[in-house]
Parts: C-alpha cells; structure tokens; sequence
C-alpha cells in the first residue's frame, strides 16, 4: 500500500484517516513542514523519528489540538479541516497523549465511565467488565484515585479509556516511555491484544524493535518532513536509514 | 522593558510638553481636573509595577492611597503648618511600612490566592477607618492647612491651583522617571523575568520572595504619595478612598491604558477620568455606555491604549518600519507589551494555553 | 446571656452560612473549572432577586415566582458565557477581572432602567410566613428554616450530580486537564457554557430565595460578591466541599464576631481569611 | 464676584422636569422677556445613581416645581439648571463641586444627599462663597464647624430627629431600651442625640449595639435583643436597611413585646415595602406625609399632579430649598451680585413649608417643629408635637 496522501481515494472504500501537506506553527516557529500520512482501516502503523523532529506536533495537528496553519485532514473519507477536537474524534479515534492526562480527581472506574460512549456504527464492543478483563491490574485498583497510581498502572488506565470509547483508531503518544520493563511488556502485549481485535493505531515509541514487529507500516519524521514510508522489511534491510534519523 | 520607537518618543513629549503649556490657556476647572488625573496617573504607575512589570496582581492598591493620605491627616490634623518634606517623610514610611507588613503575608501565595489576599488587608483597612472614632469614621478627616515646601529660600504656595498643577506634573514626571530608572536596572530585569517565569528565575538561584516584596513595597509608597497629592488637593480624605472600588478603577486604568508600559498607566487615568467627566453628558445611563467601552478595549485591543497608539505611529511611519522589519510579513502575530528580557528566553511555546 | 441565646445564634450563623454557600458554589464551580474570574456572579444574585421580585408580582407567589425565573437566569448566563466570557478562556485573569468589571457597571445600569431605584418588598408566601416560638420573646421565623432546608436539598443534590453522575465526573475532569476532556469526544465549550449558567443560575436562585427576608434593592449584588469570593478562597477554588466548610466558618465567624466582637465585626472575615491563606496558601481544600 | 454671568452656550444637562418648562417659556416669551437679563444658573450636585438616586430625584422634582409655580423664573429672571449625578460618591465631590462652581459658573449650588459629600461640597463652598443651599446631608458639620454665612440648609441636622426620639420615648413610659444604628457618621450622630435626651431624662441604655453600615444582616443582634429584654428599642436606619430591619424584627416576634422607635427615616418612603411588620412602629422627624396643614395638602397634590407619584419628606425639603433661593433672590431683584443682601434676606425669611413654616438658626439650620408618627395601615399619623421649634445647639459654628 503506497501512501502519496493527497486525496483520500473516493473510489475503494477511504482511508480510516489521512492527512495532507500539514503545516503547523507554534507562535513563529515553523514546526510542521508538510506532514502527509495515511491510515488504512485495522493497520498499525508507527510514527518514529528523534525527539523535537514533530511526531507529536504531527498527532496534535491530525486532532485539532493544535491547529495546523494550512493542510488538510480526513477521517473516513469525510474531510475535519478546522474541526474542533472533540468532533474530530467522534468520528471513531481515541488519543493516548504523552502525558497521559490521567483525572488525577478521579476514581480509576470514574476516569473509564467518564469516557465511555458507543463507536461510530453504535456498537458497543468494550463494556467496562471486558476492558477490566484486559487489565486485571486495573481491575484491582478500581476505587483508587488517578493520582494514587504508578506511572504503569496510568498508561494501562489511559488505554482503558481510550477503549471505553470504542475506537476505530487509537492513537498512542509514547506508548511505554519512562515505564519498568515488565510494564513496558505488559503494555506491548495489550497493544498487541487492541490489533488483533481489528482496532487500526498510530504508535509513538522508541523502541524500535518492539514497532518493527507490531506494526505493518512507519513513518520517519525529521525536522518538520516526512523523510522515509515504508514496511517493517524495508526499514529492516536499511540500517542507514536506522542509524541517520533514529540512532543516537 | 518595551522599547519605545523614535515616533512615539517624540508624541509621548509633544504630551509633556502640551501639559506643561496647559494652564497658561485652560480654565480653572479643568486645571484642577488635570491635576487630579496626574495624581491618579502616579497611582496607576505604582500599580503598574506591580501588575505590569512583576506579575503581582494585587486588588487592594488603594489601600496605600489611603494610606498616605490618612498619614498626612492624622500626623497633621492639629498643625497650623505643614512642612512637606517632613510630611512627605511621614507619608512615604507609613505607607511603605504597610506595604511591607501586607506585602511579606500576601507574597507567600499566588494567583487569584494573592488577588483575595491584597483585596482582605484592604478591606480590614477600609473598615478600620470606616468604623474608627478616632480617625472620623466614614466623614474623614479635613486638613484645613495646606503643606507649605521650602527649598532653601523659596517657598512653593500649594493653594494656588497653577502652583498645585505644576507640582503634581513635576511628582509625576519625578515617578516615571524613577519606575524607568528601576525596570532598566538589574533589579528591573529580574522582575520582569519573575512575571514571566518565576520557576526559571528561582533555579538560577534569586529570591524571587524578596524581589517581589521590594516591588511591593516600592508601590505601595508610590501609591502613597499618590494619595498624599490627592489629600492636599482636595483638603481632605475619607475611607471611601480605600475601598475596592477604588482598587477596581485603578486596575482598569492600568489595564486599559495598557501594562507593562510607563506611558500606558498614564495614557489611561487620562481616557478614563476624562470619560467619567464627559460621558454623563450624553445620557443619563452613561455607565452603559463606559462598560461597553471597557469591554470593546478588552475585546479589540489587549494591549490597551498604549498598544493602539503604537500601532497608529507605526502606520504613520509605515515606510520605514517595514523596511526595517525585513523578513516579518505584516500577518506576524501581535507580540505582548512586555517581550522578556536579556536574561531569559521567552517561556516554551505552545504550553501557552495551560496556565 | 444563657445557653440558649448561643444556640439561636448558632442557627443564625448556619442559616447564613447555607445561605452563602448557594451563592459561592457557583463562583467556585465557574472559577475551579472554567479558570474564570467572575465578578460579575453577584449581579446575577441581583438579577435573581428582582426576577423574583417581579414574577411573584405577576403570578402573586414566590413558587411560580422562582419557577419562572429560574429557566430566564439560566438563559441569561448562558448568553454571557457565549457573548462575553467565552473570548476570555486563553486570556489572562486581569482581562477577566477587566471585562467582568464592566458587566457590572452594565448590569447595574440595567437594573435601574429596568427596576428604578426604590425599595422593594417579596412577600412571604401565607404557608410560610409564621415564626416558630424558641424562647419567651424570641420566634424563628419558618420561612428562614425554609431557606436553610432549600439550601442543604441544593447542597445534597450538588454532591450527588457532582461525585455520581457522569456530567459531574466530567465537570471534574474538565477542572484538572480541559484539553484531556476535548480529546474524549466531549464538547467543552458547551459543557462550559453549561456550568456557567448553572453557576449564574445557583446565584440567581440565592437571591430568589432571600429577596423575601432581604428585600430587593439596588447594589445587594455589590454586597454578596465580595464575600463569597472570601468564601471560595477560603475554601479552596474549585472545591464544593471546601466551598460549603468556608461559607459555614464564614457564616458563624460573622455571626459570633457581631456578638463577640461588635467593634471590629466587619474586619472578621476578612482577618480569617488571611489567617487560612497564611496558614494554608492554596485555601482550605485547594490543590496545590 | 460673578456679575459677568456668560451667556455662551454649552453643552449641559438640563433638568428634565424644568427643561419643559424653560423651553415652554422660551418659546412664548422670546430673548426680550425680562430686559434681556441672562438667565439665573443653579447647580445641582444630587444622586441619580446608586442608593440615593430616589433622593436625588425627588428633591430635583419638587425643587423645579417650586419655581415653575413661581413662573420659571428668580427675583425676575428665568431659570437654568445645572445637574450633575454625584453618584453619592466622595471621592468625586471636589472635582463634581469645582466643576458647577468654575466650569459652569452656576450662581446658586444645591445639593448633596449624602452627608459626607455634603462635607466636601460645603468645604469649597466656604471658600468660594456661592450661596449653597443643603436639602438634605444631616452632618451636624454642616451647620456647625463648617456653617459659612452662604450655606443655607432646608432639611434637618441629625440632632433634629435624634434629640426629640429620646423625650418621646420617655413620654411613651420607656425607659430601659437597646439602641441600635448604622455606624457611619449620620447614624452616630442620631444615637448622641438620642442618648442626651434619654438619659438626661432618667433612661438607662441596657445597651448600645453600632451595626456595621450599610450591611443588612440584623439576625445576630435580634437574637441579642430578644435576650436582653429591654422595654423598647431606638433605631436609626434607612432605605433597604430600615425595610429589612423593621420585616426582620417583626419576623422574629420581637414587635408583639418590645415596641420599636426610630429616627423618621426608619418608616419614611418604605412602609410600602415594610407591609404589615411597620404598623405600630413610632419614628419622630420634621414631617409626615399626611400631616393636616393646607401648605402640605397644597404641596402633595400639585408633586402628584406634576410627576404622577406622591411626595414625601426629600421632596419636602427640595421644594423649600427653592422657596429660600425665591425668597433671596426676590429680595435683591434677581440681582446676583448683591450676596451680602440676599443672605440677609434668606437668614430673616419665614419658608410656608409643607412641614409646617419655619424659620433660620443663626448657624442657617431649620427651626423645626418635630412630630412623633406611628404607621397605621401603612400611613405615617402624627400622634404628637414632641418638640416645638427645636434649635440645633449648632456646636462649633462660628455664625452662632
């Protein structure tokens, strides 16, 4: 599948998300300089490059969060140029942030029932018991408060959440950063579980290795640009490419 | 600090200059309204500093006015004469003492904290000479001599009100003047940072708790001269200089007249006291009509008067400033009035939006 | 002085406390998650009791009164959020101070072109109007219990809405990351416009309940903004709890302060607050 | 001092009421009406906004009515009026004040209600010597320490209400009461007042109970009330405060055992909203509205007539305040510049008030009749004269 993201295909069934020519600005600085991507329908695909380079600037922008100066977006082929974030994702997508931006004011069963609404088709695949399923830890905590949490515990509870809204896209912002190890499993292997159920995702991540195995395409930002698409093989066979915009 | 282009410079002294030629031609009303707006100027200018410059929002200013003139009341109520240089003494130390009793309480919180904070301490002062027997209670008190200054020899006769004008216009001149001198010295500098990042200026290792005191303090006796003009020139004072809706207007004043500039405070005790002046004449319902003025200003020009201004000579000098402006296209976003300093970089874009 | 007249001032205290409350739960819901410094909340106190004033004059009681002019005080917040307040979100708080400083000066020019300057009076309805005896020259009136009961029903339904229902995990959401919220789908500039018209609303229906024991006169607004903003501080912002424990201490500590402390009266609440901000900066119950 | 009076236009507020008038005038008897002479400027210093802005219009009413009875016109000249809304501000009143006395040159300055821009008013007009009339401010000041050969006042000193409360209370067989009021200047001078003729007379003040001004929450003080159990109780409050205080002390049950006095102004112009908890409240003042005189019958109907709303004590003392400048006025002939003789004249005048005639203390003060009234249906009656012709001891005046 080649992405030249100009125009969602009107013919095939559109692309779940796509964004064109994407430029983005904070105050006079000139971040985002012409960021296309597309997203089919159940693919996983990730965004990776070094920090600063606009990966997240590039997810903010797709949302609405930071609105981009010119460039235009889609979702399921109806176009959300200049639509407010919450619209944008009504349209089937949940967002994971850097951040997290667990309620630390609220209960872990307040923050997921807070969130939960019915997908775009009105199906409702993850009811509270099932998502708690996914996360037995959670589970556990159900009547802690979001600030009493371990940074693990939170990523796990921001995933819930974005489930609880019964996405066709997640959209992942540092999936694991600053995590333990058996967290960082833990998370890898729930992403994993979210694919397999056919829900498409962005992932941001360092860690090269565990992206190269989930996902079916990449993306490569450096300063602003889309500088290399591709499959998991054709980044494999390139260490050049590993080494000029990834490696330290 | 902001800096000042050549045109406007040269506007802001044709002002001076106007103001100083003025009671020469102007009727003895508006001299004295003159003088009162002047006052009032060195009262926004005190505040200014603080809300302007340091980032401390403090709705209980008139408190110092009060202050200053209640000293000049109370130490004075009895005296035949009053010599001003000591009653200035007197009046510069209450105040300034008050500044710093409600100043050390009050900068150990921040945000709308520190706005109820400073508008408590003056309302416990505003009820505290309302209520007072000794001080007059809500009648205040009359002075019934006026100071008399002394340079060597010469005498200044405040009765007269030529005399009073050029007085509180060289006051005036005197607190800008010294607020310039302060905001370009280190001490400036840092206060300045303070407002935009206190964090940052705290890592770099100042005590920032004790900048923010000394600005306090700096105000709240400026406030207080403020005041002290204000009682000679009325001939007396009443609580009703303390209370909040005092604070309020000197806030607007300095809001809308634009902060974090010097000429700002000024441009704005002249645009509102002239509006309370001339509106009335127009409809009985003129506070109508000023809240809506005040909400156009908010709404159209954030950074007030003074920002209007600037801009109008900008485009009156047009051709040389885009020349010089070079690669900026005129769509560049309006920069605020304060842009940081030499010391520290602008906070990190983009966070903007979370306070 | 026997025990008794300390009981009586004590209800006086809670029944003034309760009484702010109501007011100061809007302020603070406005000011905790919308970060909007509201001064103009007691002119909506204001518009509540001549709403009042006026509806019960065209329907002859204060119930169908307070019906009617209920839905025009949440209408009227809605419109000033939109029209107003709404612009001023990414603004800093002076600008809020600014703009909602002129709304007052708007409002009370308002008042007097619609209600002119007198003095007016809210009748009791019959039902309520009799006193309860408490001591042999010293009756309670029932309409004052019936204030303090609306008010504690109000307390209670507030926490139930706020900690149970799913718009009240949303409300908070919204005051710790309002970003966080308009990522979840929901919209939060109606959700926004929402609570500032519930704030106004919960201002309006004070000054409904207490024009009758008030009366209703120019600048009462004045008097009450002031105060619950004392109220919020203390509390803590964008705390219902700390709102209700700062209005009850504020309520007894202006009530026992007449008693006890008749010369410097006006000067305890605000002396007790800045005892609770010197102690505790961030106010009884704020987050620090 | 002020024989050039100018006769350049501005732009001014004119009086609404009296604007009709002066334009009626003007138009059926053009420029050469009196000799050319150019018209008589007063200036009006009185509250449209806030509080008082009752006050002030009733005073600004009844005040024009007076001289369109009297043709429109002053010792022969035609009327202009000057009015600026003091917002019953001090901060404002000397720039308010210089602005009728130099900008607008008025040849008479009336006003304030509120006492302590009265005090700021009355300072500058010391020094400038406008004739200045008071129709309302009660600061003792007024015509003590500050009184001036050129201010006049038509209303009342606090002295006048006050004094008189404590011998009628006395006469009523009171004499262990709780005295409560705002504290603010006006309201303290009520209570000395009060606590002179009460206690000279063998009352005892069970205690004294100053109440934060202008706050209207009395349920603390009630409750302290019901528990000392004195024989009655003397008040001084106003507007929306003396509303809430008479309904609050009604709603506690305290008027079935322990009858209320106050100064006039607890029952004046609010018993409307008062309802049923003012009946049987006694209030002593310099009027009441169904006082049995033809001046006041005269005065009532033509206020209603004229505005289509009754009058009452403000417009009272607004009405006389013109009555003084006719009478100075017509003494000199409508010549402005002859002060001295038109002072003269108003301190010897006899004023036909609505209140009863009455006449000038050396200090310039009424020489009042004080009436001690109980609402009846709503009505303030006169039960009794408590004191004739009542002097203010006009302390510190330097006229006296």
């Amino acid at each position: 599948m080649m992405a030249t993201a100009t125009q969602p295909r009107p013919e095939a069934q559109p692309a779940l998300l796509a964004a064109s020519q994407l430029h983005t600005y904070y105050g006079d600085s000139h971040i985002l300089q012409g960021v296309s991507l597309e997203v089919g329908r159940g693919e996983t695909v990730s965004l990776m490059g070094r920090n600063g380079m606009g990966k997240t600037t590039t997810l903010r922008s797709i949302l609405g969060l930071t609105p981009p100066r010119s460039g235009r977006t889609w979702v399921a082929g109806v176009e959300t140029t200049g639509w407010r974030p919450y619209r944008v994702v009504q349209k089937g997508i949940a967002y994971v942030p850097e951040d997290r931006g667990i309620f630390p004011n609220l209960s872990v069963r307040e923050n997921l029932v807070m969130a939960a609404r019915p997908g775009v088709d009105g199906r409702n695949a993850w009811p509270l018991e099932r998502t708690l399923e996914h996360f037995p830890r959670l589970a556990e905590r159900i009547g802690h408060m979001g600030n009493q949490l371990s940074g693990g515990e939170q990523q796990m509870l921001t995933i819930a959440r974005a489930l609880m809204t019964n996405p066709e896209l997640l959209i992942l912002d540092e999936a694991t950063e600053g995590l333990a190890p058996l967290f960082r499993r833990e998370i890898w292997r729930v992403i994993g579980e979210i694919r397999d159920t056919g829900i498409a995702s962005i992932i941001v991540d360092k860690d090269v290795g565990a992206l190269l195995g989930l996902c079916d395409r990449h993306y490569i930002l450096n300063k602003g640009r889309v500088v290399w698409e591709g499959e998991s093989e054709a980044l494999r066979r390139d260490p050049d490419l590993y080494r000029q915009h990834l490696g330290v | 600090m902001h800096r000042m282009t050549r045109p406007l410079q040269l506007l802001l002294l044709l002002g001076a200059v106007a103001l100083a030629l003025f009671p020469l031609g102007g009727s003895e009303f508006y001299v004295g309204l003159l003088t009162k707006i002047m006052i009032l100027a060195i009262f926004a200018l005190s505040l200014d500093l603080l809300i302007g410059y340091t980032g401390l929002i403090s709705f209980g200013h008139a408190a110092f006015f009060g202050v200053g003139g209640y000293t000049l009341a109370i130490v004075f109520q009895n005296a035949e004469t009053i010599p001003f240089w000591s009653a200035l003494l007197w009046v510069l130390g209450a105040s300034a003492l008050a500044a710093l009793a409600i100043g050390w309480i009050s900068i150990r919180t921040s945000g709308i904290y520190f706005i109820m904070l400073t508008l408590a301490f003056a309302q416990m002062l505003y009820y505290f000479f309302f209520e007072s027997p000794r001080f007059g209670g809500d009648d205040g008190i009359f002075l019934f001599a006026t100071p008399e200054v002394s340079l060597g020899s010469f005498t200044l006769n405040l009765q007269s009100g030529h005399n009073l004008y050029y007085f509180v216009l060289g006051w005036m001149l005197v607190v800008y003047l010294l607020l310039r001198m302060v905001l370009k010295a280190p001490f400036g500098h840092v206060l300045v940072a303070i407002k935009a990042n206190e964090q940052r200026v705290r890592a770099l290792g100042y005590a920032t708790g004790r900048y923010k005191l000394v600005s306090f303090v700096i105000a709240g006796a400026l406030a207080g001269l403020a005041g002290f003009l204000e009682a000679i020139h009325t001939g007396y004072i009443t609580p009703a200089y303390l209370s909040w809706h005092e604070s309020g207007l000197v806030m607007v004043i300095v809001i809308l007249g634009g902060m974090g500039t010097l000429y700002g405070p000024i441009l704005g005790t002249f645009a509102i006291v002239l509006l309370q002046d001339y509106l009335p004449n127009l409809t009985e319902h003129w506070q109508l009509l000023m809240g809506a003025i005040i909400i156009a200003v908010v709404l159209l020009l954030p950074g007030g008067i003074a920002s209007l201004l600037q801009r109008l000579c900008d485009r009156l000098f047009a051709g040389r400033a885009s020349e010089a402006s070079g690669e900026n296209n005129a769509s560049a976003p309006s920069s605020p009035p304060v842009s940081s300093t030499v010391l520290f970089a602008p906070a990190t874009p983009g966070r903007a939006d979370n306070e | 002085m026997d025990l008794s007249f300390y009981l009586i001032q004590l209800l006086n205290g809670i029944q003034y406390g309760l009484l702010l409350f109501l007011v100061a739960s809007g302020l603070t819901l406005i000011f905790g998650i919308m970060g909007i410094i509201n001064l103009a909340h007691g002119s909506f106190y204001m518009f509540g009791a001549y709403l009042a004033f006026w509806f019960t004059g065209l329907t002859g009681h204060l119930l169908s009164g307070i019906l009617l002019a209920l839905p025009v005080a949440l209408v009227m917040g809605y419109a000033v959020e939109r029209l107003a307040i709404s612009f001023l979100y990414r603004r800093d708080h002076l600008y809020q101070v600014l703009l909602t400083y002129a709304l007052i000066l708007i409002f009370n020019e308002l008042q007097r072109m619609f209600w002119g300057s007198d003095v007016h009076s809210v009748p009791i309805p019959p039902l309520f109007s009799g006193s309860v005896p408490l001591t042999d020259t010293q009756a309670y009136p029932v309409y004052r219990l019936l204030i303090s009961l609306c008010c504690i029903g109000i307390a209670l339904g507030m926490y139930w809405v706020i900690q149970k229902t799913r718009l009240g995990m949303t409300i908070r959401a919204g005051a710790s990351n309002r970003e966080m919220v308009e990522a979840l789908g929901i919209n939060v500039n109606r959700l926004f416009a929402l609570v500032f018209s519930l704030g106004a609303a919960l201002a309006a229906l004070a000054g409904m309940l207490a024009a009758p024991v008030n009366t209703v006169y120019p600048g009462i607004g004045d008097s009450i903004l002031i105060i619950s903003f004392v109220v919020v501080v203390i509390g803590g912002i964008g705390s219902i709890k700390g709102a209700f424990i700062g209005a009850m201490l504020i309520g007894l500590a202006d009530t026992f302060g007449k008693v006890l402390l008749p010369e410097v009266a006006s000067m305890v609440v605000y002396a007790l607050m800045a005892l609770v901000l010197f102690w505790r900066p961030q106010g009884l119950f704020g987050r620090g | 001092m002020s024989q050039a009076t100018p006769t350049g236009i501005k732009r001014r507020t004119l009086l609404k009421g009296a604007a009709g008038v002066a334009a009626a005038s003007t138009l059926f008897h053009p420029v050469f009406a009196i000799g050319g002479q150019a018209k008589v400027k007063v200036g009006l210093l009185l509250p449209y906004t806030g509080t008082y802005a009752k006050l002030g219009n009733n005073i600004k009413d009844a005040l024009a009515l007076r001289i369109e009875q009297s043709g429109g016109k002053m010792g022969g000249r035609e009327v202009e009026f000057v009015s600026i809304d003091s917002e019953a501000k001090p901060p404002k009143a000397p720039e308010l004040t210089k602005k009728l006395i130099k900008k607008e040159q008025v040849d008479f300055l009336v006003g304030p209600v509120h006492s302590v821009v009265g005090m700021a008013m009355a300072k500058m007009a010391r020094q400038d010597g406008l004739i200045t009339v008071i129709p309302n401010a009660g600061a003792n000041q007024l015509t003590g320490e500050l009184c001036a050969p050129n201010i006049f006042r038509t209303s009342f000193s606090s002295y006048q209400p006050g004094f008189p409360g404590g011998k009628a209370m006395l006469e009523d067989g009171h004499k262990r009461v709780v005295l409560m009021y705002w504290n603010y200047g006006f309201g303290k001078q009520v209570a000395a007042a009060f606590k002179q003729s009460f206690l000279a007379g063998g009352g005892t003040i069970v205690k004294e109970i100053p109440t934060p001004f202008p706050k209207v929450d009395f349920q603390a003080y009630l409750t302290e009330v019901a528990a000392l159990q004195p024989d009655a109780v003397f008040t001084f409050y106003a507007g929306g405060g003396a509303v809430k205080f008479v309904k609050d002390y009604a709603a506690a049950g305290l008027n079935k055992h322990i009858p209320l006095y106050g100064a006039g102004f607890l029952t004046e112009g609010v018993t409307a909203a008062q309802g049923a908890a003012a009946e049987g409240v006694r209030t002593t003042l310099h009027y009441a509205d169904s006082l049995d005189l033809p001046a006041n019958h005269r005065f009532r109907e033509a206020f209603q007539q004229a505005y289509g709303r009754p009058a009452d004590v403000y417009a009272v003392q607004g009405y006389d305040a013109a009555d003084l400048l006719l009478q100075g006025m017509a003494a000199v002939q409508g010549d402005t510049g002859a002060r001295a003789e038109m002072i003269t004249a108003m301190e010897s005048s006899t004023i036909d008030s609505p209140r009863g005639a009455f006449t000038f203390s050396r200090a310039h003060n009424p020489v009042q009749n004080i009436y001690l009234r109980e609402v009846v249906n709503g009505e303030n009656r006169v039960l009794r004269t408590v004191e004739e012709r009542l002097e203010d001891p006009a302390e510190g005046c330097s006229l006296a």
